[in-house]
Parts: C-alpha cells; structure tokens; sequence
C-alpha cells in the first residue's frame, strides 16, 4: 500500500527526517508515537506530499508520489498527476481545517464536486451517507463554527472519506479535543479500522495504539527507533529512548 | 461670508452638477469593476512562484501605485494618441486609467488578505486531491473577500474623488461641473459644499453597501 | 467684518512698501516664469511699473486660476494680475480696475489645415476651451453649432490640437500666438471673434487702491513706458 | 513623438522641479506625523464605549473620508479667512489639510488593525491589574503597529500625490512646479514623465522603509 | 478569601452561571470540575471581573469586586478601584496568552515596571527568582514564540506570580499542551500549592485534582451540583450526573 524507501527532508539546514524506512499493508493500522519534534506529524505529511522531500522515495500503490524519473533526472511531478494519487490518500489534520464558509454538507461535497466526481444528487446522497456513518445526520446544515469540536473533527473525517481514500492519515486527531469529546472521535476511528481501512495515526491516544494498533512505530529525533506490535511496544520495549517516552506520557 | 443655495436653482445650475455626478457615478463604477479584477490578477500573481509572473506584477504595483493618476491618465489619452496614434475617447481612457491605478493598490489588499487565511486551509484543499488554483478559487478566495472589504471601502472612497482627476481629459465629471459653475459666478463656497455633499452620499453609500455586505458575508454565520 | 478702524488695504501696502500679487504663471505671455525662474511676461512687467509709479515693490503668489478670486477675498493677496477679463460676472464678485490691455479672441488650427478659415468653418466641429474662460460662453451663445470640448488647462487645450482630437482652439490671441511661434506646428488665423478688455482684479471694498492703481496706469501710459512695454512683448 | 529630455538641463528646469519635490517631501512628512496621530485619536477614539467620543469620531471619519480633498482645502485656506479672519498661511493650511484628510484613512486601519489582536492580549493585561489604556499602549498597539504597516503603505503612498492638490492654495509644490516649466515650453510629456519619476522613488523609498520596518518589528523576532 | 454568594451570570438571555455560591478560604485550593459548556471558565472569569455579573455579589478578601454599593443603588466600581482589586487575583489562562512582542524578562516585568510599584533594577530581581522557581533561568532572554508551550505556560505563572497575587486562578493551564510536557506545568502548580497559596483551577487533569486538591466542585449546566474532598467525588459522588461525567473523561 505505502513504502517508504530511505527517505530525507530537511527544513532549510535542519535534518528533520532521517533515512526513514517503511512499508505499510493494505487493511493496516500503523500507530506513530514519539517526542514532539520528532518528525511524525513531518513523515505523515510527507505521504501525501504537502511536504516536499529531498531523497528517496515514497510509493502510494505501487505509483511514486510527488517525484518521478524521466529521462533519467529526478524532477516534481505535473500538479495533475500528483492530484490524482492525493485522491487515494485522506488527511485528518489536528485543527479539522473545516472550510468555515460551508456548511457540514458543503464542505464535504466540495471536493467531489470541484473535481467533477458525481452531481450534486449523488454528492449529496454519499454526504448524507458518511454524516450518518459519524452520527452526525442532524447537523448536515450547520456551519462548522456552530459545531463542538468533537463534531468538528468527525465532519473532518468524513469529508475525507467522501473521496473515497484507499488510506486515511490522522495527524493528533483529538488533541484538541475536549477530554470528553475525545472518545466520540476515537469511536469513528476504531469503526474504520474495523471495515477495514488502511490507516496511519500520529496520536498520544495510548489506549486507540493498544486497542486498535497492529504496528506501533517509535520515532525520536527524525529516526524510526522501534518498530512493533503495541504489546510489545508497551510491556517489553527494546529501546530505552521509548521506555522513557512511555514513562512520561503514562504517568 | 454668507453662504446663498438659492444660485443651485439658477441658470440650470444643479442639473449641471447632477449630470456631473451621474458622470463621476459611472466612470466610477465601470473603473472600480476593472479595478477588481487587476486587482485579483496582480495580488494573486505577486504571490507566484513563477519569477517572471510576480515580477510582472511587482512591476505593475510599483508604477501604478508610485506614480500620479495625474500623469497615467495625460499618457494613456494624450500620449498614446500623438506617438502610437492610438486615439481613446476620454471615457474609455478614464475608465481603463482609473481602473489600472486602483487595480494596483486593490492588489495589495488582495494579497494581504489572501496571506492571511490560515495555511491549513490550501493544504486541506489539497489533500482532498483539489488543485492549487481550484482550492484559490473555492475555499481560499471567498473567506479572503470578507477580510479584503474594510479596506476596500477606503480604496473606493478614494476611487470616487480620484475620478474629479479624469476632468484634465475632458470628462465632464462632477468636480469640473462644479468648476464651470464656479467660473461663472464665483459662488466657490456654495458649489463645493455641495459637490462635497454628493460625493459625501455617493461614499456612504458605497460605505453601507460595504458594510452590509461585510455582515452577509459574515463567514460561517447563519446567512438567511 | 470687523469695525472701521482696521487700517485699508492702500493703507498696509503703503506701509509694507510692497503689494502682493496674485498671478496664474502658467500663461505666456502675459504671466509666466522664465528660463530663468523668474516671473514674467506683459502683465508682470507692467504690473512692476505701476507699483513703481506707487513707491512699492511687488510681491507675486503663484496660484491656480480657479484660487485667484477666492484668495483675493480671502485677502491672501491684494490685486489679481492674471489676463482676467472685464465681466459683468466676475464684476459682482469683485473689483476691477481701468482696462489695461486689448484682447479678444482667436482661433488656432493645425499649420497644414486650409479647411478652416473662420468661425463659419467651425460649424459642427470640435473645438477645444479651457474651462470658466470667456470662450465657453461665447462660443454657447453666439455659434450654439460648434461643439467646444472644454480642458481644464491652458496647455491642454493644444495638446487637444495636436493628438487630433480637436480641429481647432478658441482662445485669447496673444497666447496662442506665443503657442504657434514656439511649436512651429500650428497657426493662428488673424480673424479676432471678440473684443475683450483685461483688468486687475481688486476686493469691492478696496476703492482706494483701485483709484491709486488707475491713477498709475494713466501715468505710464502718459510718459511711453506703457508704450514700451506693449511693443516689447505683442510687438505693435 | 520624440522626447528630448535635455529640456531639463536647460533654464534652471532641473533646480525648479527638484525645489518643488522637496517642498512636496517636505508637506508630506509633517501631513503624515499629524495624519498618524488624528489616525491614531480617532482610531482608537471610535471604539470607545463612550456615546460622545465614538460619535465625534465617525463624524469626522465620514466627513474627511468622504468629501474631496479639494473642497477640505479650500474650505480651510480661503473659507476660514473669509469666515472667521482665520489667517492660516498656506503651509500650514496645506500640512494640517492634508493630515486632516489622510487621518481619516489610517483612522480605519489603526480601527482595523487593533480589533485584529487577539481579545486574550488585553483580558491578560487587565488581570495583571493593569488599566485599558496602560495595555493599550503597553501590549495592544506594538502588536498592531506591525499589522498596521502593509496598509499604510498604500496610504502615505497615496498621502505623497495627494499633495499635488496643495498647488490650489498657492503651495509650490512638485506638480505644480511641473505645469509652470511645462506652460513656458510645452515638453508636456518630458517634465510629466520626470515628475513620475520622482514621485516614484520618493514611493518607493517609503514603501522600502515600511518594508523593512515591518521586518523589525517583527513580533517576537529576534531583533539583533 | 474568596466569597461568591448567589451568583446569576447571562450572555444576553442565556443563562450561564445560576445561583452560585462558594466560599474558598485562604490557603485553600479548590478544582473545579464538569461537562464543556458547564459554565467553569466564566466562573472563573467571574472571580476577577473579566466577565460582569448580572446579580449576587463576588467578594475578595472582604472587599466587593465589580459591583458596588453607593447611595442604594448598584454601580460598577470606578476602573482604579477594580485594578486595585485585580492584582490580588493571578490568572492563568488556557492559551498562555503571552505577549508576543515581549521578551520572557519583559513579559514578568512589564505589570509591575507600568503600575510603579518597583524599579526596574528590583522587577529584574524579582523576575529572575520566579524564573528560578519556574525553572526557566535560561530563557530569560528569549520571545514567547522560541518556547514549547510548557515553558510558556511556566511563563505565565511567573508572569502572575510578579504582582504578588493572594490567589491564583488556572483555566485549564495544561490542556493546550503535549502530554509530555503537561509534567512540568502541574509540578510548579504543586509547588505553589504546597507554599501556601490559594489557588482556584479549572481542569481536566484527575490525577492532580486527587493528589493536591482539598475540595473538589463539580458544575453541571451553570449550577455548582457537588462539593466535597477529591476522595468522595472520585470513589462515592453523591450525583449521577457526576458519575457519568468521570466515567466519561476517566475511560
Ligand atoms: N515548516 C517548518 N519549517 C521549519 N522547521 C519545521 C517546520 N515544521 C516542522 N519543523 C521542525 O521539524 C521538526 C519535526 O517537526 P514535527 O512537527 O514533524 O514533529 P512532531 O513529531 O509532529 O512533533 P509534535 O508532537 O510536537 O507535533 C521539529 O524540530 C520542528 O521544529
Ligand atoms: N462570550 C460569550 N458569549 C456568549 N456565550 C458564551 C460566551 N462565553 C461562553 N458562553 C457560553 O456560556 C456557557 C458556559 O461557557 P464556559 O466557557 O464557561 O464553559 P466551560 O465549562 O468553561 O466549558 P469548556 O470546558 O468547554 O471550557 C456555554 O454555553 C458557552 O457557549
Ligand atoms: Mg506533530
Ligand atoms: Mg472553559
């Protein structure tokens, strides 16, 4: 599904991500944890390409994104090409990043819409669809500025969902959340895991990684330090760098 | 210094100044629309990563906005019209010259405002597979209008008495009615008080129709 | 106003020993600055030989036209001096002296136009006023067929010429010929429309300096300056 | 058409037009102290809770923003002597004009710019015991300075070109310095095209300024 | 110290704080628990007159706050009076809410440098000791922007702490912050409590609310449902509604 191939980026001189490697199945759910600052909302970022990158490669289904070859020169990919991969990739971001000037329906058709998808019916019919699936068919009017933020975040979701991604990317979906509203959300997600959805999750939700995790990777100053199943992860870490990250965030 | 209107009703003196103001009234709007849409081209393409575009643009705020309309409008229907033979009529000169100068400063209003949507805006637009120019167009754009109108209300204000400029390319406008009238009977206080006060209608209304418009487009709000 | 004792206006220029003159330079050859950035032209020099005859000097305010009459009454200054016209108009705002010139005026055309040779060829054609000038009203009233277009400058009225825009000027004779001569591109026909007489502009409760100025006037056009002067600048 | 710009080096022409420019750079600066600071005044003056204030203030935002510059000139130079013997000289008049008119424009932006800070900045400084005015000052408006700085480049820009109206009142300043050379030789377009010029890098001198202050002040930056 | 007595506080004809009252005694330090939308913030806001009050009366140290009585009739007390008042109250609020263009240093010093009450050599000093208590000696120099937002909440304490308040209100000062620096905030709050100080705080951290708190007040829909010690609200509350919500944030 996603293979990450000795990866670098920087931001100007500052090494942020180091020689990443990485492949995730198709149907898997990849929890990423670590110290802020190291890397992981970056690496998440990097697999849909809002983040340029300076080596390697990333592979969304077998397909580059964001470089190509040709003629043997590395260069950017034309904008079309790299729309059409983003298509497959779904991005929840941390603030929502609702369009406040729609409506909860409009700001999941948009996308659809824009891109000539399907008609206003059946936009609306999938909207209706996937507001239900996040419980949120009563709200389809409302502008997101009248919406909690836990609401907020499941209407993100399911804007994401609306271009039918083959992989969701969740950057701290509910850390700025509410504490009570944070298991509304975690809900949704655990819902997705279940049918099935390929998903990768940048979360400090210790309870989500163990409950829904099949891999949980460990980074720490832009390096992938451990990568293991949360069991191990949590009880018999082989790492002392995530030993002493877990003591903090559990205490 | 007493002040008599009464010379308003005379010698078909507030006709005069009325077809004036219907003058100002359309050269104003026709140049405020080209206004715009200069406007929206250079603030957008100042921000390109294209060197040549925002250098094109760069260039087109920095003559526009730095030199007198003064000046634009006596080259674009004077100049034009004796080296290149290219013979404007003074309407469509003061429409296209007022248009080109005000579109350079509405382009700075354009890119402050675009600058200050919140990034994660184009990058949730572009992660749901939309393009650059059609996350602009569709999510950026219409939350940047409503921060762009206060200022805009200053820049059209200031369009309005700018257009009194167009009567040095003998456009019959509202301030030069006003000075024919002047001319001949010497009645300054009263004339201009009363072009002040129509040009003072014409931009609160232009100010309220902003404002209005500010609440309509309140962004997120309740909107029927 | 305030009560009789403040001193007149004759009174405080006596006193200064200098008038101060309120001009539009921008119209030679009457009023102008020279290569020199000097003030200049008929009405400066004359207007120096009469404050002469008064034991006065001269002080000028350049200004645009349509300020000159406000700033008299506003008293910003205490004598216009700027080719204005004698009008019935102008007479109910303020003061004029006795005449002091001749003008009237002509019609200019481009050099290689042989079409036009009076006002009866204008008929239906653009022609090019400055705006709150004797043409405007001359033209409106007396040939309601010509179409003037009215600018808002001296100068731009031949630049209206010259872009084509216009196929001829109406304006007072001295200045457009001042116009051809330095050009070379243009012509004034010798047909004079109208007979208008130029005075000094003075504030309506000035009588004093108005008779001081007259009685001036009358002394330089007695002893030959006056003379000279009018040969020097028009020539005749 | 053929320019021939050796016009300038002729007749002192050069000298009149730099003598004009200096009188233009020297109304505009002190315009633009006194338009700060009526900005400032009214700015924060038409937020004020207080019914009188607030309402003094959008009178005088309505009237010097929505009447022509022109008749606020007159008005003071010749009205106000023939009125109320009020005897301003036209420097004066011209400096406290233009500041006048131009205050009502940074009004708005000091208005827009202040509302724009976060309402926790002020909430913080009153729970430290500090009263409106003190946070005001101390906390609010070196944050909105820096916000205010894009838009008033747009106008002190247009601050500079407005002061070609001054030659109204007998200012001698660049434009009009430019009209007398052009009225002696008729080079319109030559002396026109120099007046652009310098009315270009006087703008762009202050828009650099502005640009660079805008860097300094950026908040939170580090500074050395 | 503080004494709240029936308290009704509207935005417009929303009714948000109904009939409260609450009594802290010096010394004392008091959390305050509930459902988001249950009014806690805007009581808090209430104790230093950020938020005005529509009837009931807030006393501080004796001494009505806000609202005055002058010849029969209820008035606002004069602005001097009221900032008086307020430097005997530190807040501490959810977004820091540093000032930005102000170094750490300037930031601790402004208030008292701008009410005259010391010289600039002795604002210094006193700055440089709540540093040193904060544990930020280091950063004395820096701009808010330089800092993670554990050290700028520490900041903020110090910042509060410069006018010698006799209590300290926190809204939730940890709940912006990465869980792995949300230690460092609530371990200067102990201290502080430890010290003496009374202290109001608005939070969702249960840990700190059992090991510091000495009473716990529980507010449901604008009205105070429970008070008591942190061992009967956390093992036996008395209300339903009280179980529900810790069962909630608590999972
Ligand atoms: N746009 C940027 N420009 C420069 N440096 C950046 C940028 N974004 C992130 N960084 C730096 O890159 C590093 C990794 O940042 P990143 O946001 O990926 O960390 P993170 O693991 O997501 O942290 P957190 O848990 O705080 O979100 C940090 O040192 C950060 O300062
Ligand atoms: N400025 C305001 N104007 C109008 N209503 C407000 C305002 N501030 C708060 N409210 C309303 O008052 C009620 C109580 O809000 P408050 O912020 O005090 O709750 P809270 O308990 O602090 O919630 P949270 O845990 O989400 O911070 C809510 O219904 C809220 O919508
Ligand atoms: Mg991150
Ligand atoms: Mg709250």
């Amino acid at each position: 599904m996603i293979q990450i191939t000795e990866l670098n980026k920087y931001f100007g001189a500052h090494h942020v991500l180091k020689e990443i490697n990485l492949t995730i199945d198709s149907g898997e759910v990849v929890v990423i944890i670590g110290p802020s600052g190291s890397g992981k909302s970056t690496l998440l970022r990097c697999m849909n390409y809002l983040e340029p990158i300076q080596s390697g490669q990333i592979m969304i289904e077998n397909q580059p994104i964001g470089m190509i070859e040709q003629q043997g020169k590395i260069k950017e990919m034309p904008q079309k090409q790299l729309n059409l991969i983003r298509e497959k990739v779904g991005m929840v971001f941390q603030n929502f990043n609702l369009f406040p000037h729609l409506t909860v329906e409009e700001n999941i058709t948009l996308s659809p819409l824009t891109l000539g998808k399907v008609n206003k019916q059946e936009a609306n019919k999938v909207a209706n669809e996937l507001l239900l699936k996040v419980g949120l068919t009563d709200r389809a009017k409302a502008y997101p500025e009248q919406l909690s933020g836990g609401q907020k975040q499941r209407v993100a979701i399911a804007r994401a969902l609306a271009m039918r991604p083959h992989v969701m990317l969740f950057d701290e979906p509910t850390s700025a959340l509410d504490p009570e509203l944070v298991g509304e959300v975690l809900q949704v997600m655990k819902d997705l895991a279940k049918e099935g959805m390929t998903m990768v999750v940048v979360t400090h939700e210790m309870g989500f990684a163990r409950e829904v995790a099949d891999r949980v990777v460990v980074m720490d100053q832009g390096k992938i330090i451990e990568i293991d199943s949360p069991d191990i992860i949590f009880q018999h870490p082989s790492q002392k760098r995530t030993k002493e990250f877990l003591n903090k965030v559990l205490k | 210094m007493e002040l008599d209107f009464s010379i308003l009703l005379q010698d078909g003196n507030l006709p005069l100044l009325l077809k004036g103001l219907w003058v100002t009234i359309r050269m104003t709007f026709f140049a405020l629309c080209i206004s715009c849409m200069i406007g929206l081209l250079v603030g957008i393409g100042g921000m390109s990563k294209n060197k040549l575009i925002s250098g094109i643009c760069a260039t087109y705020l920095a003559w526009f906005r730095g030199t007198p309309l003064l000046v634009q409008l006596v080259l674009l229907y004077y100049g034009l019209a004796i080296s290149l033979q290219i013979d404007l009529t003074a309407s469509v000169a003061g429409v296209l010259g007022l248009g080109m100068y005000s579109g350079a400063y509405v382009s700075e209003i354009v890119r402050g405002s675009i600058q200050s949507i919140d990034q994660g805006q184009m990058e949730a637009g572009r992660s749901l597979g939309m393009s650059h120019w059609q996350t602009m167009g569709k999510v950026i754009l219409p939350q940047a209008v409503r921060r762009m109108l206060p200022p805009l209300a200053n820049e059209f204000i200031a369009l309005t008495k700018n257009s009194s400029l167009l009567s040095v390319i003998t456009v019959p406008e509202l301030m030069r009615a006003g000075n024919s009238i002047v001319a001949d009977n010497f009645k300054y206080f009263e004339i201009y008080l009363t072009i002040a006060l129509f040009y003072f209608v014409v931009n609160f209304v232009i100010s309220t129709l902003i404002r209005i418009l500010e609440r309509k487009l309140h962004v997120g709000g309740v909107r029927t | 106003g305030c009560g009789g004792a403040e001193e007149t206006t004759l009174g405080k220029i006596k006193k200064n020993k200098s008038i101060v003159v309120g001009t539009d330079a921008t119209f030679p050859p009457f009023e102008y600055k020279n290569d020199k950035k000097e003030y200049d032209g008929f009405d400066v020099e004359l207007i120096q030989a009469i404050a002469n005859e008064m034991g006065v000097k001269v002080q000028f305010v350049d200004t645009e036209f349509k300020g000159l009459i406000p700033g008299l009454q506003a008293k910003k200054f205490d004598l216009i001096v700027s080719a204005m016209y004698k009008t019935a108009e102008r007479e109910k705002a303020i003061r004029f002296s006795d005449t002091y010139y001749p003008g009237g005026l002509a019609i200019m055309v481009k050099k290689d136009d042989s079409k036009i040779k009076g006002i009866e060829d204008l008929d239906r054609k653009e022609v090019a006023v400055q705006i709150g000038t004797k043409s405007v009203s001359f033209l409106k009233e007396k040939y309601p067929k010509v179409k003037p277009k009215e600018v808002e400058k001296n100068t731009d009225m031949f630049l209206e010429l010259e872009s084509g825009r216009v196929e001829a000027v109406v304006t007072g004779k001295p200045a457009a010929k001042v116009y051809a001569k330095e050009k070379g591109t243009v012509k004034v026909l010798d047909q004079l429309l109208t007979h208008e007489e130029y005075g000094y502009g003075i504030r309506k409760n000035d009588p004093e300096l108005a008779k001081e100025v007259n009685t001036a006037l009358k002394k330089l056009k007695e002893n030959g300056k006056y003379d000279q002067i009018v040969k020097k600048w028009f020539g005749e």
